[in-house]
């Protein structure tokens, strides 16, 4: 047998024995999503559970190094891992944008210290972030922010109000992008790491369509933050922000995969209209297409052959696939998909989620964003 | 009779516009909402809807009503659609007098409807998908009829006074009206995503007179066919005005949005997408008024009643995705109305029968 | 009996009477279609017996008034003519760039003497017109068009190249556009008529990937052509063109209505795989509405009522949905539609007509110019 | 294995980029059109094919071939694709070769295969939309059978040494092997939109030896599976590269035609299209990799197949009408040679089954 072989024995050894059977039951809306944090919200016990041994394994960041929290795994056993984890359909043990988008960035620029302080604690979801970059009247246009972070000596002071941060409301620390020089765009922005208990941070819920709040209004009021939490140099945070934009245009193309399309093959097992049916069947064609295209996509990322724009790509394909996909799920659910507070309807649990899906092609950098940016960086057609 | 508004639809229209967007703009909508109503729509605004006889609009004048078609109709339900005004006019004024008008039922409860008091509900789907089969039966018992089954969908359901029920009897189907008080009748309002109340009916050996019937025993396929072809008629005019009043929200918005400086309604790539989504809603509203003109003609409308609903269906769909999408990140939020066309719009789509749906029977109709 | 009910049965009895029965089966390609001219070309010689009787009525042009060879009818007489031929699906008598684009522009810009000497023989089918608008280089932007018209006393001498000039080899007269200012743009340009067999007139049919030559490259040599023949002022010839523009789009989105969704139907009813009958359903749901929309649009131009950009709308729709028509037909088709030599494809009209129609949303105005013009002219957007 | 070509397949890629763009280009096969080649490809080409040691690519070594795979003959399919370049490749290198490879027939057909002068053709298809529908009959007559029926869409089968035919036996289906010139064989050949020639095929009582079958009798689902799968796949990538090429060529022109004074690839409206049309290829080329892989692998792959068959015939006909829109005029001429993608790109997707029989078959896969 060979290494691989025998890699891919233990863990299917190891998963049967460690992932509990609650954890292998598809989620049933977004409240079954585990974030960890100071204050956990468990809609299950088996969530922790779940989460701890795969944090204290370091395999809920299977590819980071060991001394950061992570597994250690090469990109083969990796990819077995991920493998395994799909056969038995294990659920997500935590979802972080430590994980997906803060580690890999702290990863290439943080500082030795940085990274001892913050990974291991991502890896094991005792630490939920957030992300600070939009602001009001920026919209897609992240090079206008306005939030401040005055020289104070050792420490700068934050000043301004930022937008569309994810749970901002249940985040720990936050990520945050802030104008440390007025006289360039975005040449005079720097990354910083804070504390959502710092004095001076506020945060207030934006009710959404589907009726959820998972998007905060964040301000700032001469908050104090230690030049040490500062990412890379002064001046320097935009290189930090793009390398990021990347991996969450990458985690937000992940949509396009969902674990929908099984409630939409099931939906149309029981029997759909001809039309409908068709419809799904097509769908489900590029939804196949493209989960090898990401397959693909992942493989040459990891091999450092993957174009740098291409994120685009995918972030674009996997957020419209998504949103098709709620479409052709409440076509199939008709009337009874038009519940919003019922109890058959799960408190409205498809109509909620169709809706939330529009935010996808919005949310990262619109589609019309990812579009601009395919057509000048890959395509190299003029401006 | 040329295909556009004549001078006094014209005029009608004018009013309507006035009328609605004055007595119930979709802050109206948004107040019951979050006010949790539990009716569903306003009773002011329906003795309103009376006080000017739109309520009767297809109430023959011989029986006190304005004796106009479902060009008028679909005049008065475009701008409720565009307003997203909560009302029961299709269910009531609309669908169900087509249903009564001609028939012993007319008397007992068109005063009321032109009095703004009486509201209808249509007890017509029994699954999630609007299809044409009906479980329900109705058996012979004593001088009437004993209804079992169960009906969902049910607009108003819970609040109407007067429920249209189809059933099996014997030899075919049969069309009864229902008062809301029978015995053995239940009535379960759920809130739908664009914050109307539906209500799910169980009818548990409801009792009614043999005068019930609209029209003969057996022979409902009438008045439910007019009952269908004018509910779906109404709902495609009401479908045009929410995604024409999304289509316009949204190019207001393209004229005031600044990004990068610059308006987007600039941008060439969203000026394409607009003019196509004009393009598709241009060509629903042609779809509309040829359905409703043959419906008044009395000529054979039904594909073209088909064509209209499947057509209005995909043009607003794409009204409310583009709506949304080119809001960007405010079109997500609550606070502002664009969420409530897509809301709106998907409830309407589904309501007798969405595009597939209609698609799949002009295909059947033409042998294929 | 009305006046109206009174036209209808009469002639609806004429028709029966003078309608030939070849004439109301379906064409079954380019071939059929009736252009008359000097030298006519007919597939059938019912084609010609329709023409002639159909112009000797006046109803080739049904609402052109008498003295110009029109049928002199109302609105109400031409749409109850129009009901009455789609009963018996006759075909049309008398294809006619004459008809649809130069007649309107006469009617409101030719003096009565142009009016009379051209209008007669375009309604009988004598005279075939082309179009010179199209130059090399100048593409969707006909303002810059370099073709010279200078002044020689009581006469023009033309010289220059045109393009996309429909059936330039088999039309008798062309109706173009020349530069008669160099100093201007739109403001520079008149509009001439003259005969193809004038001296210096030449044409070079361009082989189309359908393999038909439809169009050609028309060049002018020191044309000469009398000042008499200019319609409207000179320098003006833009208002005349783009009035005629309009009505181009007019005839080109009729398309949407082609006859060819009957042939679609019948492959339906014959039996196709389940995606495509969802396919076929849903385009015959778009292609009827269409046809209502076409409808209200010629009974708001009658009346006065249409937006002037209203044309672009339904020129993009029209052709757009014709492009769809013949996708789908090929699709039904499937490797018998490939055929295109075989007397069994009849000599591959379906693969032909399919790629005909690639043209119709480039000709007349591309279809990103059509929607160029309804996002600024109709719905006001910025530049 | 990772989802991208390994070394010594990218390095195949350059080799068959370089050798299908010098000796068989776009104008190769206009060149053949326009001298109405009866043929329909270049006997010399499939020679220079045999002395690449390409004919040979699925080949086993043993029999002295390459030896690779799937993804090497898709490397070469979509070169041959890009280039528009008619040939027997797909048909005999790739379905045919793995329809015998393993059988009695590797030794009599393969030598021939491996210099260039053996052309296979495959006469699956009864009717114009490939359905895996089989009327035609084997009846055991002698010491073999008799083959009667008719089959459509040949490719290269006028000119075929070897056709492969698929019939009904008592028990099942049976693949045969048959020489071009047995008796009662005929094909007529007819061209096609894309200039390429395809025969319709009639058998009347041709009659075969035994050892004509392919594998065993009444189990011909095995090879005539293994050459649909190969033959898909190749389709797939042959697609890829008649898509890719339409796309790269129409960015091209973007890049270098001017209208209003500028660069027609500045206008966004374009620019966006530009970039969706590129997504859906790049979904395209996973969805071939990743079946070519499977196919190579020895893992089910039929779902896999049909993905990339379906995907390609949709974002092929997207890039092909794309390109000849973007195009305007000129891309109607046969001049230029963009149309010739169109029609291309048509044939192909008819091939082997239509995106939609694909997305039906997975479908019914996946019950429902």
């Amino acid at each position: 047998m060979s290494d691989l072989e025998q890699f891919r024995a233990e863990t299917r050894a190891w998963l049967e024995e460690n992932c509990p059977p609650e954890m292998r039951k598809p989620m049933r809306g977004e409240k079954d999503a585990t974030w960890g944090g100071r204050n956990p919200e468990y809609a299950h016990p088996d969530q922790k559970v779940w989460m701890d041994r795969m944090g204290a394994r370091g395999w809920t960041v299977p590819d980071w190094p060991k001394e950061y929290g992570g597994g250690g795994l090469s990109p083969a056993e990796t990819k077995i891992l991920r493998e395994e984890l799909k056969r038995i359909n294990a659920r997500n043990p935590l979802n972080s944008f430590g994980i997906s988008m803060l580690g890999p960035a702290l990863l290439k620029y943080g500082t030795e210290e940085q990274k001892l302080e913050h990974l291991p604690k991502i890896a094991r979801g005792e630490i939920r972030w957030c992300q600070g970059y939009s602001e009001p009247n920026a919209g897609s246009d992240l090079a206008g922010l306005a939030t401040s972070a005055e020289d104070a000596g050792d420490h700068y002071i934050v000043n301004g109000q930022k937008v569309w941060t994810s749970y901002a409301d249940k985040a720990d620390w936050i990520f945050c992008l802030v104008r440390t020089d007025k006289t360039t765009k975005q040449g005079g922005i720097s990354f910083l790491l804070f504390d959502m208990a710092s004095e001076g941070v506020s945060t207030k819920p934006i009710l959404l369509i589907s009726g959820y709040s998972p998007f905060c209004e964040t301000f700032f009021d001469n908050v104090k933050v230690p030049k040490a939490n500062r990412v890379h140099d002064e001046n320097k945070g935009w290189d930090v922000a793009k390398y990021l934009l990347g991996h969450e245009r990458e985690m937000i193309s992940g949509m396009g995969l969902g674990a929908g399309t099984d409630q939409l093959i099931e939906a149309a097992r029981k029997g759909v209209d001809p039309i409908l049916r068709g419809q799904i069947a097509l769908f489900d064609v590029r939804s196949r297409a493209f989960a090898a295209m990401s397959e693909r996509f992942i493989d040459e990322l990891k091999a450092g052959k993957a174009h740098p724009a291409q994120p685009s790509m995918m972030k674009y394909y996997g957020t419209e696939l998504n949103k098709t996909r709620h479409e052709l799920l409440m076509a199939a659910g008709g009337s009874d998909a038009l519940e919003w507070e019922s109890e058959a309807s799960n408190g409205g649990a498809a109509p909620r989620a169709w809706l939330r899906t529009k935010a996808n092609s919005i949310e990262g950098g619109t589609s019309e964003i990812q579009l601009n940016i395919i057509a000048k960086r890959i395509l190299d057609l003029p401006s | 009779m040329p295909l556009y508004l004549n001078d006094e639809q014209a005029m009608l229209r004018d009013t309507a516009k006035e009328f609605v967007a004055e007595h119930a703009p979709v802050s109206h909508m948004r107040a019951l909402r979050d006010a949790k109503d539990s009716t569903g729509f306003s009773r002011d605004l329906w003795k309103q809807f009376a006080g000017m006889g739109l309520t009767g609009i297809l109430i023959p004048e011989s029986d006190g009503g304005l004796g106009l078609g479902h060009v008028e109709a679909g005049v008065v339900l475009e701008e409720i659609g565009r307003n997203l005004s909560p009302s029961p006019f299709l269910s009531t004024a609309v669908a169900a007098v087509e249903a009564l008008k001609g028939t012993a039922h007319a008397a007992r409860w068109f005063p009321g409807i032109l009095a703004g008091e009486t509201v209808a509900a249509l007890a017509i789907d029994e699954g999630p998908k609007h299809n044409g089969r009906i479980e329900m039966q109705a058996e012979r018992a004593g001088n009437g009829f004993r209804l079992t089954g169960a009906k969902t969908f049910v607009a108003h359901g819970h609040v109407a006074d007067l429920i249209l029920v189809a059933a099996k009897t014997g030899g075919g189907t049969t069309l009864f009206a229902v008062p809301n008080d029978a015995k053995g009748l239940s009535a379960a309002p759920e809130r739908l995503a664009d914050a109307s109340l539906s209500a799910r009916i169980r009818f548990d050996g409801v009792e009614v007179d043999a005068d019930a019937v609209i029209g003969d025993v057996d022979a409902g396929d009438g008045p439910l066919g007019r009952l269908l072809a004018a509910g779906r008629t109404g709902a495609s005019a009401e479908l045009l005005g929410v995604g024409g009043g999304a289509a316009d929200m949204t190019v207001s918005y393209l004229k005031e949005r600044k990004q990068f400086g610059v308006l987007i309604g600039s941008f060439q790539a969203l000026q394409h997408r607009a003019a196509h989504l004009y393009s598709e809603m241009e060509v629903a509203r042609g779809a509309v008024l040829k359905a409703a003109q043959l419906l008044d003609s009395g000529e054979d409308a039904r594909e073209a009643v088909a064509v209209a609903k499947a057509m209005t269906g995909l043009a607003t769909t794409l009204a409310v995705q583009e709506g949304v999408q080119m809001h960007g990140g405010i079109g997500m939020t609550d606070e502002y109305d664009i969420g409530f066309y897509m809301k709106r719009a998907r409830v309407l789509a589904e309501m007798f029968g969405d595009s597939n749906f209609h698609a799949d029977a002009l295909a059947r109709a033409a042998g294929y």
